[in-house]
């Protein structure tokens, strides 16, 4: 069964990183902020600070709740761009844009994954409020492009179709 | 142990378009192996671009994410030459920068 | 030339089997791929495998830089669409795979088991032989393939390879034929390729190894035959086994003069 | 049927026309080359691929020479090995039907010893019209009860083509299910349901 699904083993099983492995990420990551940390400046560089509430929250109202978001209107401006069909659920290519001006927040959730948010971007000044991305569904579900302008709620959205396929296994 | 990026800044009339790709495993913390073990969360949290100290873009990702995660955005204000920097962090902080030339 | 002509002549008398195929879910499909061809995480092999190519290893510390594709010492540019062929330093056909084997174990001294640890990755477990699989494909984009026949041994391991395309057995009767030996059939809404028709076996040897979204990882070409196997019903071919080798010949014979355009991006 | 065989028949005819010598050496070689290549693992053992039966044996023939009456001689000594339901009862549960239908595991070499396989229906028939992911290699089975009825005679030939479709299409590419175990009794029982049963999605 090639369909994705988040719980379970693929196909060829999975094998957890053996110790030796894990250690020396833990090493190279304690290097790697160092390094970070010069290049970047003060942490603030991270506007866009990873929140747990609102990635691990369940279900779009709680996602939604998360993100402070009361009500959104859903805007012809803003667009989902996608195959209606997607082959693997692991990997479905995603575009989302805004054409309201001064767009400054964009979001992608998945309504029907069990924790709907999947990135968020906080766009400066200069970058065009328009992404690509590749994002995990777990079934056929809508996916949703936020977006927060001027101090407003604005959405669209695509559902896409998660399909079985191959010879079966 | 993080494994560099590719990444391509290409410039069209007045704007830069980056395509980034990374190796990351975006495991979900949610699956289990083939021996019943739950396999431990390990994505990619935070990304940051950056074109002369300017950001130019500022991501925060969750775990449905796919492995090996593309990215592509567009921004003004960057000239033929100047360098784009690419840096995310992972929940186990790991890290990782790379930069190319916008050509 | 003859094969492919008469295949050509059938065709045009075949009558299709079905009339409805569900023309908007394979026209969605194939917005699907279009959509994630740009960007393709195969890259990251690429650039891994050029770094194992350069990267001195073994007892002695030597690259494989000096290891003989076919083209001669170090050539990697083009060497892929000529393969497999026989080589005279082993007196066999070799494809890939088996080269780059032999290459490890002959120039870098590595033992038989380190030289093939690892063929196929996982999720924390990479394979250095994809990646290199990766990068010495990825130096024959845009030219056509072209292998030999021949030597004897290379018409031989062709006509093996065809003979086992056709053989059918194991719990489900299947043979390779059984789903590639006609024009436009799926399995689901995957397109089978019919590997006997010059145009579908081009479009699918040209575009192998791939990274496959479903795996997360870039396949080898004996790993997409190795997985066929399973699916058939058969059992477990040894790595890079000259079983599949010879398959890869009688694919690669039958998608001579396509373009090759891989490491690519697959289901 | 006629058709696919020629289609074979035709496209396989190859430069020189090998001999028939020739042929058995390739195919001697063939399954020395397997013997060495191939390791059982799980269901999917070598012995099973190395020991072709009749069936396979003939339909791995290249170019598929049959005449009709070899065709028909193989149909016929294919039909003597289906097994009809003891208790005369051919129809099960529709909708475990439809999961047999769903499921393509099993006799793989990643699968257990045993275990439970599936009949994969969906990977080459249309079924029911909500299932969009359904293949083309074998016909549409879409209203499969409502358009053929619930005749004995077509009752009766849907349970044996099932069980083992060369005893109708001489190398056929569909598996003989009952013939080969891959689906038990009560499988093939359900499969029939999902296919007859009025409540069917496959009849709706």
């Amino acid at each position: 069964m090639q369909v994705y699904t988040m719980f379970d083993s693929d196909e060829k099983g999975v094998q957890v990183m053996d110790q030796g492995r894990r250690n020396a990420l833990r090493m190279a990551s304690a290097l790697g902020l160092v390094c970070a940390g010069s290049l970047l400046g003060p942490m603030r560089a991270f506007a866009g600070e990873w929140k747990a509430n609102s990635f691990e929250a369940k279900g779009l109202a709680n996602a939604l709740k998360e993100l402070g978001v009361d009500s959104y209107t859903m805007s012809g401006e803003v667009s989902v761009i996608s195959a209606e069909i997607a082959e693997n659920g692991a990997v479905v290519p995603v575009s989302v844009n805004s054409a309201i001006p001064n767009t400054e927040y964009m979001a992608i959730l998945i309504e029907k994954n069990p924790n709907p948010l999947s990135v968020a971007f906080n766009i400066p000044e200069g970058t065009e409020a328009a992404f690509t991305t590749r994002v995990k569904m777990g079934e056929t579900s809508n996916i949703l492009a936020l977006v927060k302008a001027n101090g407003k709620w604005f959405a669209a959205s695509k559902e896409v179709k998660v399909t079985l396929g191959g010879c079966g296994g | 142990m993080a494994e560099p990026m590719r990444i391509r800044a290409k410039l069209n009339g007045d704007t830069v378009e980056v395509k980034v790709l990374i190796r990351h495993d975006m495991e979900t913390g949610k699956r289990k192996d083939p021996s019943g073990k739950v396999i431990p969360p390990h994505f990619i949290k935070t990304l940051i671009a950056k074109c002369k100290e300017k950001t130019v873009l500022d991501t925060v990702m969750g775990i449905s994410v796919s492995k090996d995660p593309f990215l592509s955005f567009k921004f003004k204000g960057g000239a033929l030459g100047d360098k784009v920097t690419v840096t995310w962090v992972d929940n186990t902080d790991d890290t990782r920068t790379d930069e190319a030339t916008i050509s | 030339m003859r094969l492919i002509a008469s295949i050509f002549a059938t065709l045009i008398t075949m009558i299709p089997l079905q009339g409805f195929a569900g023309n908007s879910s394979t026209d969605e499909i194939a917005k699907y791929r279009q959509l994630l061809a740009d960007g393709n995480p195969a890259e990251l092999w690429e650039m891994r495998g050029e770094e194992l190519w350069k990267k001195k290893l073994g007892p002695q510390s030597v690259s494989l830089e000096q290891c003989d594709l076919g083209k001669g010492p170090g050539v990697v540019k083009g060497a892929y669409v000529e393969l497999p062929r026989y080589f005279k330093d082993v007196n066999k056909v070799m494809d890939l795979e088996q080269r780059l084997i032999h290459c490890r174990i002959t120039l870098q001294k590595l033992t038989p088991e380190q030289a093939v640890a690892v063929p196929f990755g996982s999720t924390g477990n990479p394979s250095d032989i994809e990646a290199l699989v990766a990068y010495i494909t990825a130096a024959s984009r845009g030219m056509k393939v072209a292998v030999s026949t021949t030597h004897p041994k290379e018409q031989a391991a062709y006509e093996l390879g065809k003979r086992f395309f056709f053989y059918r057995a194991g719990a489900h009767d299947f043979a390779c034929a059984t789903c590639h030996s006609k024009d436009k059939q799926r399995i689901r809404l995957q397109e089978l390729p019919n590997l006997l028709n010059r145009t579908d076996a081009q479009n699918t040897y040209s575009t192998w190894p791939a990274y496959r979204v479903s795996q997360g990882e870039v396949r080898s070409m004996q790993h997409r035959l190795s997985d066929c196997m399973r699916q058939q019903r058969f059992p477990e071919p040894r790595y890079a086994s000259d079983t599949i080798t010879a398959l890869i010949m009688f694919m690669a014979k039958n998608a001579e003069g396509g373009v090759y355009d891989a490491p690519a991006l697959k289901r | 049927m006629k058709i696919i065989l020629s289609v074979i028949a035709i496209s396989l005819f190859v430069t020189g026309c090998a001999t028939a010598a020739m042929q058995t050496d390739t195919g001697k070689m063939l399954v020395a080359r397997l013997e060495e290549d191939f390791s059982s693992k799980g269901p999917a053992t070598v012995e099973r691929m190395l020991n072709q039966d009749e069936v396979q044996k003939l339909c791995s023939a290249y170019p598929l020479e049959m005449s009709d009456e070899q065709m028909e001689t193989l149909q016929a000594s294919q039909l003597k090995t289906v097994k009809y339901p003891a208790d005369g009862n051919y129809l099960g549960e529709w909708k475990e039907g439809e999961k047999i239908a769903q499921n393509g595991r099993g006799m793989q070499s990643s699968d257990q010893v045993k275990g439970t396989n599936g009949g994969n229906c969906y990977a080459c028939h249309q079924l029911a019209k909500e299932e969009i992911s359904f293949g083309n290699v074998g016909p549409s089975l879409y209203r499969y009860g409502k358009l053929k009825g619930e005749s004995e005679a077509v009752v009766k030939y849907t349970w044996a083509k099932i069980y083992n479709s060369q005893a109708f299409t001489a190398c056929s590419n569909m598996p003989r299910f009952g013939h080969s175990e891959i689906l038990t009794e009560k499988q093939i029982k359900d499969v029939m349901a999902l296919l007859f049963d009025k409540n069917s999605h496959v009849n709706q």
